[in-house]
């Protein structure tokens, strides 16, 4: 970055000091958010990279690609590296980190070294699973159950609960840190009705890294000693119940959905009203909804048990409050496209990716439907069609999201701004890439295909040929993102303060921001998302 | 969530605070709420446990009890009345602090590491008489001398081991939750030792003291769940 | 459409029809639902899209319009449920008089056995119109039973039964997957359903090598193991009469009851101290590990037929003529 | 969140009181209550964990809501996961 050629940049968190030290012992919340951007990213690729060879062992029905036990591992190893070191990092850690300080006029988190401690545990995680992968892996699925986790599987199970036990317990600390943030270091005049509704998202993301997160690390915890000790908690054939891990499995791993899917919706919230240039309509509804989808997001675990062999009745209660939590979903859809009534909308990337977010968000959001009506979920559970849905709303909703907010605040975190031409055409390719990618597991799902098959009756071919053929064109589609994002640190045009004239205090403070966030404590006088009272800017131009 | 935003202009220079907090009423209610959010996390990372407790209590109440009365009951009491005694201590501790009065801070703090030691040394010996009756979960299990013992309960000994792997389970993190507070409790008397609190600055001794306090009311649930269970003259 | 390119899946059975109903429903009211959230987001996005001198208008949002969209949807979410749990209730509750087959599942195989004796592996004949109650059990990890020809899913847990039915509608060969990940050889662990016309059916019976019926191999084993000792069919007998107790309810000596089904059977032979009857001592031997799983499915098909007088077992149970 | 500064006494006496009740649960144990037994525990560990908190833990001083609101929730989210599995466990097959 030492292309400054126009003018002397100005002193911010990015060129206050250099060196490795500076990035590895850092307090600062925003470095630690890239030091989080890098590790996912990561993450991310290796994870894919597991996908994309679990779809090119499902283009024929023979498994001929991989070995059967490759193939267990593959799946498995996609699951627990995309959910534990993807996608329940990706928005809070990165986007969250960086920006949660910076929305409520904060200097920092309000615990800067845990905040670090917490990126440091996750790297430790991350290493440990990297162990796990290179010394032959796991092949449990990413839900460990038991017995065959702790008594049948041969492979590096202790490992991988390990690391996912530390991982989970850097996920706390963020959420931690994030909750007593919001309650204690807004600026003045920055009461809760003004909060921005990514702050909603994020404090109801955190409740669930704090009340959910430790049942798994306790239930993995016992994995780990059932395992190695052979105690019999989970173990039927002395007298253990292996439906008591998947109680407290999913007590944790179905509201872990929500940690993934609510910083999301929150990153839409921002992104709609900026570029439709208007309020959130019904700021209050979409607020508490988030919060209802936290608490109710607990009251529905055994929804994943309803064939387990669980009793009736409860699976009853469960299938009614599976339909509660859907209500505040359906809130915030409504409440999205409401906003757009009567705006003067711009379709720039992060609008083209909050659109995407809306409609793969809905599909995933309806198939839920079907899956809490228990007489279909007997069929369709454990098949594609739960893969289906479940891709879309982690990959089709918490991922677009993610990727939405990436270019939306990407100005800010970088001081540059992407190629808008590039950043659209990528938008369009993930969109439909991801279409094709999925829709077609809906119907091998309803047609019975089982998931984590690796190989399968041949009628399933052509749908499966379809989806392989989709997940080449996401992967492009994921890949050039990242390309242009690069290349945007040194070509891309200087980002002013406010590219998009947003609301919110971020986009108050220079872009990128100085180490401490505000040249002065902002003191707030006005609501959030005030757009009557901003400029609308320059329809963004497709040259650079 | 009657929290105010926090106050402008108020830039006191004193050392203990740290750069992004404006006033050290922020930080150390940060500070707190902290440690009561970790507190809740704990209440759910226990929670697991009881609930498998729970459930196996339910379906194998007979062996519960056997594993109950197989404990001793006088040193399970004389733990918790160390543990009590120890939180008394932390709690005269953390008022000694408030007052600034650092050699009884000092005292106190030293008293509270020898109930923590003293606590963690009886449970060590109750550990060890359940090595010597083959009672720790494993290839080494045998619950053979309750079956004989309580022949009215008709014991199943692959059941028994689900109560000594939850006892295990649940006092060994206890356990290790007692050594860090140890560890804690060290660092705060080698930092009072130094001088570093003072009556308007003690946060890291109130919120350590929060941490034992908790630790100690897991232990007040887990006395009467292990110890406790049935220990009414058999019929 | 293509033999490789189906959309739809086979419906050959009873439940699938009803299972089909609603699926539909809901695929109705999920393409609703998506067209008028699509349309209405591509419309504001056309209509309103940004344009020089065109402001946005402010609107806050509406308590009426709020209070519309969470209670419509939540009206229409509980007729999806009482429809599902109705579906899910049939699924469950398998009907009196089922022709009763014990599956027990190991990794990585399937392996059926028709209360007429019938054994079979990875392949299971039933007759069209005839309701079929499956009770299964698996020997190591969990498994899932699982034919998309009749919508049916069933985890199969060690440990203890579970169990599934379906009354099958249309002769021809269908899909039995296992449906729970359980190890190397998941995907292979898989076979058929062969529904036959009730005629082809007995003649396959009939074909088969039966060595006896279920009840009557249990019978066997239950003599071989030395159960009539204690188990007498009269009220002398150490151990309770087993006559008639399936599907009663049994009073236990702590006080509670619970009915004797095949779990209930089950767990007393392998654990018999866990529920003793009220009036007995614990005094049978534990059998944890000396049974096989299909040995405890023949007893408990044995233990059954005492109690289903003469048309459910081969044999009419008499009194069994071992001695101590 | 004012500095309250708690008289000596008052933690003696909860001491006192707190050393009171394990002998007391330790002794009850042995009385054949029926099922009253494990009630009765629970009821005592629960007014001993009520003690610590209110008075070792300051939550009866401190004037601030949020304190007790994380604790009844963290409390009610354990209630959340004994329930809902006891919903399941309770009204399994042949159990009653």
């Amino acid at each position: 970055m030492a292309t400054a050629a126009v003018t002397a940049e100005r002193e911010n968190y990015l060129n206050k000091e250099y060196g490795i030290r500076s990035w590895l012992l850092t307090t600062d919340h925003k470095r630690i958010a890239l030091l989080y951007l890098a590790s996912i990213t990561f993450f991310f690729f290796i994870g894919g990279f597991f996908a994309l060879l679990i779809r090119l062992e499902l283009l024929t029905p023979a498994g001929d690609l991989v070995q059967a036990d490759t193939y267990n591992k593959l799946f498995s190893m996609h699951g627990q590296v995309m959910i534990f070191f993807f996608l329940i990092p990706s928005i809070p850690a990165v986007l969250g980190n960086f920006l949660v300080p910076l929305m409520i006029g904060a200097k920092d988190l309000a615990f800067p070294r845990i905040n670090l401690l917490s990126w440091y545990l996750y790297i430790t995680a991350g290493l440990v699973y990297l162990h796990c992968i290179v010394m032959g892996g796991v092949d449990t699925g990413w839900t460990f159950y038991t017995p065959f986790s702790t008594a049948f599987s041969n492979t590096k199970v202790i490992e991988a609960g390990i690391a996912i036990f530390i991982a989970g317990f850097s996920s706390i600390l963020t959420g931690l840190n994030f909750v007593v943030t919001i309650h204690r270091m807004r600026a003045p005049g920055m009461t809760w009705s003004r909060l921005p509704l990514f702050i909603w998202a994020h404090y109801a993301t955190s409740i669930i890294q704090l009340l959910g997160t430790p049942v798994l690390a306790i239930t993995l915890l016992l994995v780990v000693f059932e395992r190695a000790f052979h105690l019999g908690i989970f173990d039927p054939t002395r007298g253990g119940d292996p439906l008591l891990f998947q109680h407290l499995f999913w007590f944790y791993s179905h509201p872990a959905v929500y940690i993934m899917i609510l910083p999301s919706m929150g990153v839409v919230t921002e992104i709609i009203p900026c570029f439709a240039r208007k309020r959130v309509f019904g700021y209050s509804a979409v607020a508490l909804s988030s919060i209802a989808i936290a608490v109710f997001g607990f009251l529905v675990w055994a929804h994943h048990m309803f064939v387990a062999g669980i009793s009736l009745y409860s699976a009853m209660i469960f299938s009614i409050l599976s339909y509660m939590v859907a209500i505040p979903s359906a809130i915030k859809v409504f409440n999205w496209t409401a906003t757009l009534y009567k705006g003067s909308i711009s379709f720039s990337t992060p609008m083209l990716y909050a659109f995407g977010f809306i409609g793969l968000f809905t599909m995933g959001g309806l198939t839920g439907l079907f899956l809490a009506a228990l007489g279909i979920d007997v069929h369709v559970t454990d098949t594609y069609f739960v893969v289906a849905h479940f891709h879309y709303i982690m990959v089709g909703g918490a991922v677009m999201g993610y990727l939405g907010g990436m270019h939306f605040w990407w100005p800010k975190i970088s001081g540059r701004m992407y190629p808008e031409g590039w950043g659209r055409l990528a938008a369009l390719i993930v969109f439909l890439g991801f279409n094709l990618t999925f829709f077609p597991q809906f119907v091998l799902g309803y047609l019975g295909m089982p998931r984590r098959y690796w190989q399968y009756p041949p009628e399933f071919q052509v749908l499966n040929v379809l989806s392989t053929a989709g997940s080449t064109i996401l992967a492009v589609g994921y890949v050039l993102p990242m390309v242009y994002f690069l290349w945007s640190m040194r070509y891309g045009k200087i980002a002013p303060d406010n590219p998009w004239n947003a609301a919110g205090l971020e986009w108050k403070t220079t872009s990128p921001p100085p180490t401490f966030n505000f040249e002065e404590e902002p003191v707030v006088t006005w609501e959030a998302y005030n757009y009557d009272q901003l400029p609308e800017p320059q329809e963004v131009s497709l040259e650079r | 969530m009657s929290d105010s935003p926090i106050a402008v202009e108020q830039h006191e220079h004193r050392p203990e605070l740290r750069h992004h907090f404006a006033t050290v009423e922020q930080q150390r209610d940060s500070a707190t709420l902290g440690m009561w959010l970790f507190l809740g996390t704990e209440i759910m990372f226990f929670g697991g446990m009881f609930c498998a407790y729970l459930i196996y209590r339910i379906w194998y109440y007979n062996e519960f009890a056997a594993g109950s009365r197989s404990l001793d009951i006088y040193l399970g009491t004389t733990n918790t009345i160390v543990l009590i005694c120890s939180s008394l201590t932390v709690a005269l501790s953390v008022r000694a602090a408030q007052l600034g009065k650092r050699g009884l801070v000092i005292i106190l703090l030293i008293l509270t590491l020898i109930f923590g030691l003293a606590f963690l040394g009886i449970k060590g010996v109750e550990w060890y008489d359940k090595y010597k009756e083959h009672h720790i979960p494993g290839s080494s299990f045998d619950a053979g001398d309750l079956v004989r013992e309580y022949p009215q309960l008709h014991i199943d000994q692959s059941h028994e081991q689900i109560y000594f792997s939850l006892y295990f389970a649940m006092t060994g993190l206890h356990a290790l939750h007692m050594i860090i507070g140890v560890g804690i409790f060290v660092y705060l008397l080698y930092h009072t030792w130094k001088g570093l609190y003072t009556p308007a600055y003690n946060t890291p001794i109130e919120i350590g003291g929060l941490y034992w306090h908790f630790v100690d009311i897991i232990w007040i649930y887990l006395f009467p769940l292990l110890y406790l269970i049935d220990r009414k003259p058999l019929r | 459409m293509f033999d490789n390119f189906p959309l739809w899946p086979v419906a050959a059975s009873t439940g699938a029809r009803n299972v089909d109903a609603l699926y539909i429903f809901l695929v109705l009211i999920a393409a609703f639902m998506s067209v008028a959230i699509f349309t209405m987001i591509l419309i504001f996005a056309l209509r309103y899209r940004r344009r020089k001198g065109v402001h946005a208008e402010q609107i806050e949002g509406s308590m009426a319009l709020e209070i519309t969209w969470s209670v419509v949807p939540l009206g229409i979410f509980m007729v999806i449920f009482a429809w599902g749990a109705i579906v899910y209730f049939q699924e469950r509750t398998p009907p009196r008089g089922a022709n009763e087959v014990y599956v027990v599942a190991k990794q990585w195989m399937w392996k059926l056995e028709h209360e007429e004796g019938q054994r079979e592996i990875n392949e299971l004949h039933v007759p069209v119109g005839r309701d079929v109650k499956l009770i299964m059990t698996s020997q190591d990890v969990i498994h899932s039973f699982y034919v998309p020809a009749f919508r049916i899913k069933q985890d199969v847990l060690p440990g203890r039964y579970t169990t599934a039915w379906f009354r099958a509608t249309k002769p021809g060969t269908y899909h039995l997957f296992c449906a729970e990940y359980c190890g190397s050889q998941h995907s292979g662990m898989i076979g058929q359903v062969v529904v036959l016309e009730p005629a082809q059916y007995q003649a396959w019976l009939s074909g088969g090598l039966a060595s006896g019926s279920m009840a009557q191999n249990g019978e066997a084993i239950f003599s071989q193991l030395g159960c009539p000792t204690c188990h007498r069919f009269d009220t002398q007998g150490r151990g309770p009469n087993l006559k008639g107790i399936f599907g009663k309810p049994v009073q236990l000596e702590d006080g509670r009851s619970v009915v004797a089904d095949e779990n209930y059977i089950r767990e007393s032979i392998l654990s018999p101290s866990a529920k003793v009857v009220s009036g007995f001592k614990p005094i049978m031997p534990v059998f944890q590990g000396l049974v096989s799983e299909e040995q405890l499915t023949a007893l408990v098909a044995y233990i059954k037929s005492l109690s289903s007088g003469p048309s459910g077992a081969a044999s009419t149970p008499t009194e069994p003529s071992a001695k101590p | 969140m004012s500095e309250h500064i708690i008289p000596s006494k008052i933690y003696y006496a909860i001491w006192i009181g707190l050393m009171i009740l394990t002998v007391v649960t330790a002794a009850v144990s042995f009385v054949d209550l029926g099922p009253f037994n494990t009630i009765v525990a629970l009821l005592i560990a629960t007014f001993k964990a009520l003690l610590v908190v209110l008075f070792f833990m300051h939550v009866k001083y401190t004037s601030e809501k949020l304190t007790k609101m994380v604790i009844v929730s963290s409390l009610f989210w354990l209630l959340l996961l004994l329930f809902l599995s006891l919903a399941d466990y309770s009204t399994r097959y042949g159990h009653s």
